[in-house]
């Protein structure tokens, strides 16, 4: 299922660096996604994984490197322009406000504005639109939220990563990227999720997912990256690799340059 | 008591007004009816113009006002004229024609009697006046009375704004007299400020060589005064003012005629006569 | 673990139900019910205490006297919900006071046309304040807290040696009275209240307030929308001075101060959060009336400004200790 | 990667070797240095400008008026480092001066005894402060908030009809000159800063202002340590209180006003964070005497207060972005 | 190695509650820790172990319930008060203050003032001596942090997490309770806090672990206790159930009352 003959390249990261002052969070790694593919990014605590990951959806500014959309070079310099290109992303720890509805957590940024004077001249809102778009989607992808009028911080840790992954669905038209989204998630509430981040695939979305569950890389991704001190160290095909493998990929004890 | 009057002074963190409401309370005591103080404990244009409209409609028979700003009052005083209330203005006029009796001592006039002094006891140099806080009218005609007095007899004048605050005065006081050798007098617009004067004249030893004058006439400077500290002061005659501001409205309210205008003269207070006044 | 229903405590004056218009009223008002009942038992005890308490005109009163402060409050609400703080607004109060009575006295502008300069002074400085934050950094109390005194600074320059008083009768009608301040206080508060329930705008001030690092993840242009509150904030300061100089028929530099806190005072005691993310406007206004009706009130009985003080103090401090209780007790 | 040593800019008023205490004292001074050049340059462009400027009289009265408020921010150092925040001191200083006016004034009490029962006033009002806190859990701002305002009107009711003015000699050495609240001013601050890097209480104010809720599950007795930290602001507001109503050498309700921002101001351009956990108190002292050399030197240069005013507000946002841009650069 | 013949019961909770208003986030439980033991405590997110936790060392009001240790009863109503009875707990994302250095975190509350006046009246720390005991302890549990007096948050999570652990040795006489030690860990990091978890039996303390992780309640623990819905559901021997056993208790597709 990974690559039906050749794999065509979506998104290209070439030469990503992220330096604070003389801290070099990420140096100089560059990945590719496959369409349609789920791309595992994993690597020790402070690794540079989600420094990585910001510095690709334009969250942080890099300090050097490039981005390419299907061969094209694009200028991703925040968040909004990542979005216009077509990804989606849920960051850790950073996915929802409490104080807002799971409507307008959903909807933050990307509202709904009526078709009236009111919409277009005072920005006013059409709930209920947003209110029908959000139940149509949870019922598609199996989310069984009924009150989303509702805090978010009234929501339990599966509902609330549910509800994040949601708006990739949503809203991401081609990529979705994910930072352990099942971090302090419980047995249950990972599978619901990992489901979730499964049926991505089934919308047409390409993945990049963040996890230090070695079990999900093996279960649910296509190829691995491995980052080590800030540098990719290497990067597998899910097939050709077992847990031991990444583990030792992961400590530096198995020591390779990237595929 | 069957008749009821309202008064509104300045504020009531000034020794001065608190003189004056004492006075009121005690003359309307003497004569028979129930005066409420209203006055806010500092100086707001906005909460005394509420004060008055609560009076008005309170429905008490007379009013005296003490304007912190004598402009604020038209519509409350057409209010007041429609239910027939009389008002007097004590201290600051009020220009509305239902004021029919205004007891006043000039805050231009008696700051130039503090001018005058100052211009006799000097010879030459700079005065510096320590004022009230921006585009105030009581400061600006205290700050008037001195400055045309100096300007006129050739002295140069400096004026710095403190916001009647006392430090701000001690600090002024200070950073002048280090920073300029030709200050020879100093006019403080509100007594406190004239004491802070002192106490920051005395600590760099030049309060000999220094002319301060005061206004108000507050107990703690006729102390100094008597202590040949601070020079003078201006008192405004307080104890007159409410007796007679309250003589004034109940003889408004009894349909008597009252003169429009109650002069209470300012008095230049030295340590030639500060014993009369203790 | 029986399945919870603890939203209640939470969204307490952010309208959940956004299905119909009249249920978002009824929403509102179960939640404002309260803060009501207080006011109105304050109203009462007063009632029954002071005769002269009792008439009607002394009701349009404290409606007219809360007015101005309201309108002021308001626009702290936004600035606080969206996780800012603004302790500038009473010098920004004390400019657009002095810059209109010039434009008035001095220029002789049309009424129309030194009001318009005016809200727009408000406007401007509001922006000077977001700006500055945005830019550089600084955190807001800081970034205020030198607008407070710059801001003042400039506005006894701007006055000094001029006399700002006596404008036109067309202009003293706008503060003059009850009547226009109350409608103008309940037109701002619909207004601010419909802009944060219903817009675009209003909307992400709530996600800015309670988190602004997932608004910004989000797309929402944190640093633009930030600065609008500002200018929202600048707008009713210099609206609630406006009507304060045509009600005193004078401007003065001196006007405004600590105008801040007792905006901040009203907002909390109406239940919006210091931090950003939860609150409203409507209570806001209930919280204005509060403290105007208890400073009428014992000023009623004959009870001095400085015991005023105190009990107004007390009331700040218990008005926020009621709700903190009201939210641990569920 | 490598490996960062990044620590610096985050404990830059944290002493972090404890080792040795002339490693402590540079380590202390390596990281004022910045500030004190920063102090040092705006002296110079004031000693180059202004001839009057340029005498040790000159210096010596800015080290004598910075000490007032500089001994009440050393205080307000402590409750923001512990996370807390007190707009009350102000007030605090008002009624201070005014009880020990009464007491001296009034009643000739001994001078000693005077001063003590004024402290003690400060302590109580500052626990009162502190206590509502703890047992209410309403916000800090709102509770000080309250207290301004409610304080305030104590100091005026006491103060009301009074003269407290002329003080016996002996009282009036306290405040006079500059030798005797400059010493009280390095006293204060040297231990204050001992206080909170040597000891228990000081050190468990960095861990209640960094994470309240870690320092509880901890074992830390947070609300004891709170109560004592606001203790310690209002003792420092009462010192402060004491020294300016001997300088002064009378009293009055209205003293004090807006002291509360100005200590802030301090507190924050020397570098302690408003939102609790670090800082220090050496700086605090800094920040102070540079708005006191700017007022000072705009002061004989002629330049009134409006303008006065404008540069420190511009001062405060200045010197707080300079912090944040230096932070960020590294 | 777990029970030697008739295992000693260290600790006892007894008809633990905890109620929010109308929400049971814990009802009716109890459980008991026997000496020298790890005893794994598992269930979904909002299952109520973190609440169990904090209620059982008094960071939480109890609404009902009685502690007993070695059989006697005792009255824990604040964190002191565990400490006082020999529990050291780790919590679940409130182990350290960042802004505070390892030394000044490690002995947060406890801290050793000088034995001289300094000390008695003043509470003058003795850094000298705290140093010095941070450094043997560090020597003896193999934790490689050379630069205590560094803030916290400079460092990583997994460091971080051994810092807290550390704490339990140091403090903890008896019991260590921990919640959620290697959550957002990644693999190196997780493997050596579990092996500080271990090595804790070996300093003669009983531990109280909540994990998400099924191979680490496997590999290092000898009981484990199961929450659903804020009641106990189960508790069994490790060495008599498997991973999948572990799945369906939690998920509720294995019913079953405590054992
Ligand atoms: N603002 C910053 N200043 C300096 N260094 C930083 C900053 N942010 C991150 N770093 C450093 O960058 C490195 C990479 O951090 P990052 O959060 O990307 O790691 P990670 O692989 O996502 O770790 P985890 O698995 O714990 O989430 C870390 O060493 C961190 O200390
Ligand atoms: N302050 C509170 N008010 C109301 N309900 C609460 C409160 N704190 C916790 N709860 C509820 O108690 C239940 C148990 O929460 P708890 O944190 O103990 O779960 P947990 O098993 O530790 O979950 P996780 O694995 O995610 O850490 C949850 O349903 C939660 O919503
Ligand atoms: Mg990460
Ligand atoms: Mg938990």
């Amino acid at each position: 299922m990974t690559s039906a003959g050749i794999p065509k390249i979506i998104l290209e990261a070439k030469g990503i660096s992220k330096h604070y002052g003389g801290v070099k969070a990420i140096d100089d790694v560059s990945i590719d996604l496959r369409e349609g593919e789920v791309l595992a990014i994993v690597g020790d605590n402070g690794a540079g994984k989600s420094t990585l990951v910001k510095a690709i959806t334009g969250a942080l500014a890099k300090t050097s490197g490039t981005i390419f959309l299907d061969g094209k070079e694009v200028r991703i310099d925040s968040p909004t322009d990542a979005k216009a290109a077509g990804m989606e992303t849920v960051y850790q720890d950073l996915a929802l406000v409490n104080e807002l509805s799971i409507t307008k957590n959903v909807f933050l940024g990307r509202e709904i504005v009526r078709k009236d004077i009111l919409g277009r001249i005072f920005g006013a809102l059409d709930f209920k639109t947003m209110d029908a778009e959000i139940r149509t989607l949870f019922e598609k992808l199996d989310i069984r939220i009924a009150d989303i009028y509702r805090d978010a911080q009234s929501f339990s840790g599966g509902q609330r990563q549910a509800v994040a992954l949601s708006k990739t669905v949503m809203f991401g038209k081609r990529i979705a990227i994910l930072d352990e989204p099942t971090a302090a998630l419980g047995v249950r509430e990972s599978k619901m999720a990992m489901d979730l981040v499964r049926s991505l695939k089934d919308h047409g979305l390409s993945v990049i997912m963040i996890t230090h569950n070695m079990q999900h890389v093996l279960n649910y991704c296509d190829r691995v990256a491995v980052l080590r001190l800030g540098q990719l160290s290497a990067v597998r095909d899910v097939k050709d690799v077992d847990g031991d493998t990444l583990v030792g990929l992961i400590t530096g004890t198995i020591d390779t340059k990237a595929a | 008591a069957d008749l009821k009057i309202a008064y509104t002074g300045y504020s009531t963190d000034n020794t001065f007004w608190i003189g004056v409401a004492n006075s009121a309370a005690a003359t309307a005591k003497e004569m028979g009816v129930e005066l409420i103080d209203m006055t806010a404990s500092s100086p707001d244009a906005a909460a005394q113009k509420d004060a008055v409209d609560r009076a008005i409609n309170m429905g008490v028979d007379g009013i005296i006002i003490g304007a912190v700003d004598n402009r604020a009052f038209d519509a409350s005083l057409d209010m007041a004229a429609k239910k027939g209330i009389p008002v007097v203005a004590v201290d600051t006029g009020i220009e509305h024609e239902h004021v029919k009796s205004l007891v006043q001592t000039d805050n231009l006039a008696a700051a130039g009697l503090a001018g005058d002094y100052i211009v006799s006891k000097i010879d030459g140099g700079t005065v510096l006046i320590l004022g009230g806080s921006a585009g105030h009218q009581t400061g600006n005609a205290r700050r008037d009375g001195v400055l045309n007095a100096a300007e006129a007899a050739g002295h140069e004048v400096i004026f710095q704004i403190c916001d009647w605050q006392d430090a701000c005065a001690y600090e002024t006081t200070i950073n002048f007299l280090q920073s300029n050798p030709d200050i020879r007098a100093i006019f403080g617009a509100w007594d406190p400020g004239a004491l802070a004067a002192v106490s920051a004249a005395n600590e760099l030893g030049k309060l000999d060589d220094l002319v301060i004058v005061g206004f108000d006439g507050n107990p703690a400077n006729l102390a100094s005064i008597e202590a040949n500290e601070q020079s003078a002061t201006i008192k405004q005659d307080n104890v007159r003012m409410g007796a007679e501001a309250v003589a004034n409205v109940i003889g408004l309210i009894k349909g008597e005629e009252v003169p429009a205008f109650t002069p209470i003269d300012g008095i230049l207070i030295t340590s030639d006569n500060v014993a009369e006044f203790k | 673990m029986t399945t919870t229903n603890e939203n209640s405590s939470t969204s307490i004056t952010t309208p959940t139900a956004n299905s119909g218009n009249w249920d978002a009223l009824k929403h509102q008002f179960m939640q404002i019910w309260q803060v009501l009942a207080a006011l109105a038992l304050i109203y009462m005890v007063f009632f029954i205490l002071s005769p002269p308490f009792r008439s009607v005109d002394t009701l349009l009163s404290i409606f007219g006297q809360a007015s101005i402060l309201a309108i002021l409050a308001c626009g702290t609400t936004v600035v606080l919900i969206s996780g800012g703080l603004d302790l500038s607004v009473g010098s920004i109060f004390a400019v657009v006071g002095v810059v209109v009575g010039i434009l008035l006295a001095e220029y002789n502008l049309p009424v129309i046309v030194a009001v318009g300069l005016g809200l727009l002074t408000g406007v401007a400085l509001g922006a000077l304040n977001g700006i500055l934050q945005v830019v550089t950094r600084v955190p807001a109390f800081i970034v205020t807290l030198g607008g407070l005194t710059a801001y003042k600074g400039v506005a006894e320059i701007l006055a000094s040696g001029r006399d700002l008083s006596r404008f036109p009768d067309q202009f003293q009608l706008l503060g003059s009275g009850y009547a226009v301040p109350m409608f103008i206080m309940f037109g701002v508060a619909l207004l601010t209240g419909l802009f944060l329930t219903k817009t675009r705008l209003g909307n992400h001030a709530f996600a800015i307030g309670g988190n602004e690092e997932v608004a910004r993840l989000s797309g929402v242009n944190v640093a633009k929308s930030r600065i609008y509150y500002y200018m929202i904030g600048g707008l009713m300061a210099a609206t609630a001075a406006i009507l304060e100089v045509s009600k005193l028929n004078f401007a003065m530099p001196a006007r405004g101060q600590s105008y801040e806190l007792f905006a901040i005072a009203a907002v909390v005691i109406g239940g919006t959060s210091l931090f950003g993310g939860r609150g409203g406007v409507g209570k806001t206004i209930i919280g204005m009336l509060i403290m105007q009706t208890i400073i009428v009130g014992l000023a009623y009985m004959g009870v001095g400004t400085s015991i005023q003080r105190i009990a107004i103090g007390a009331i700040i401090i218990l008005a926020v200790y009621w709700d903190v209780w009201r939210r641990q007790a569920r």
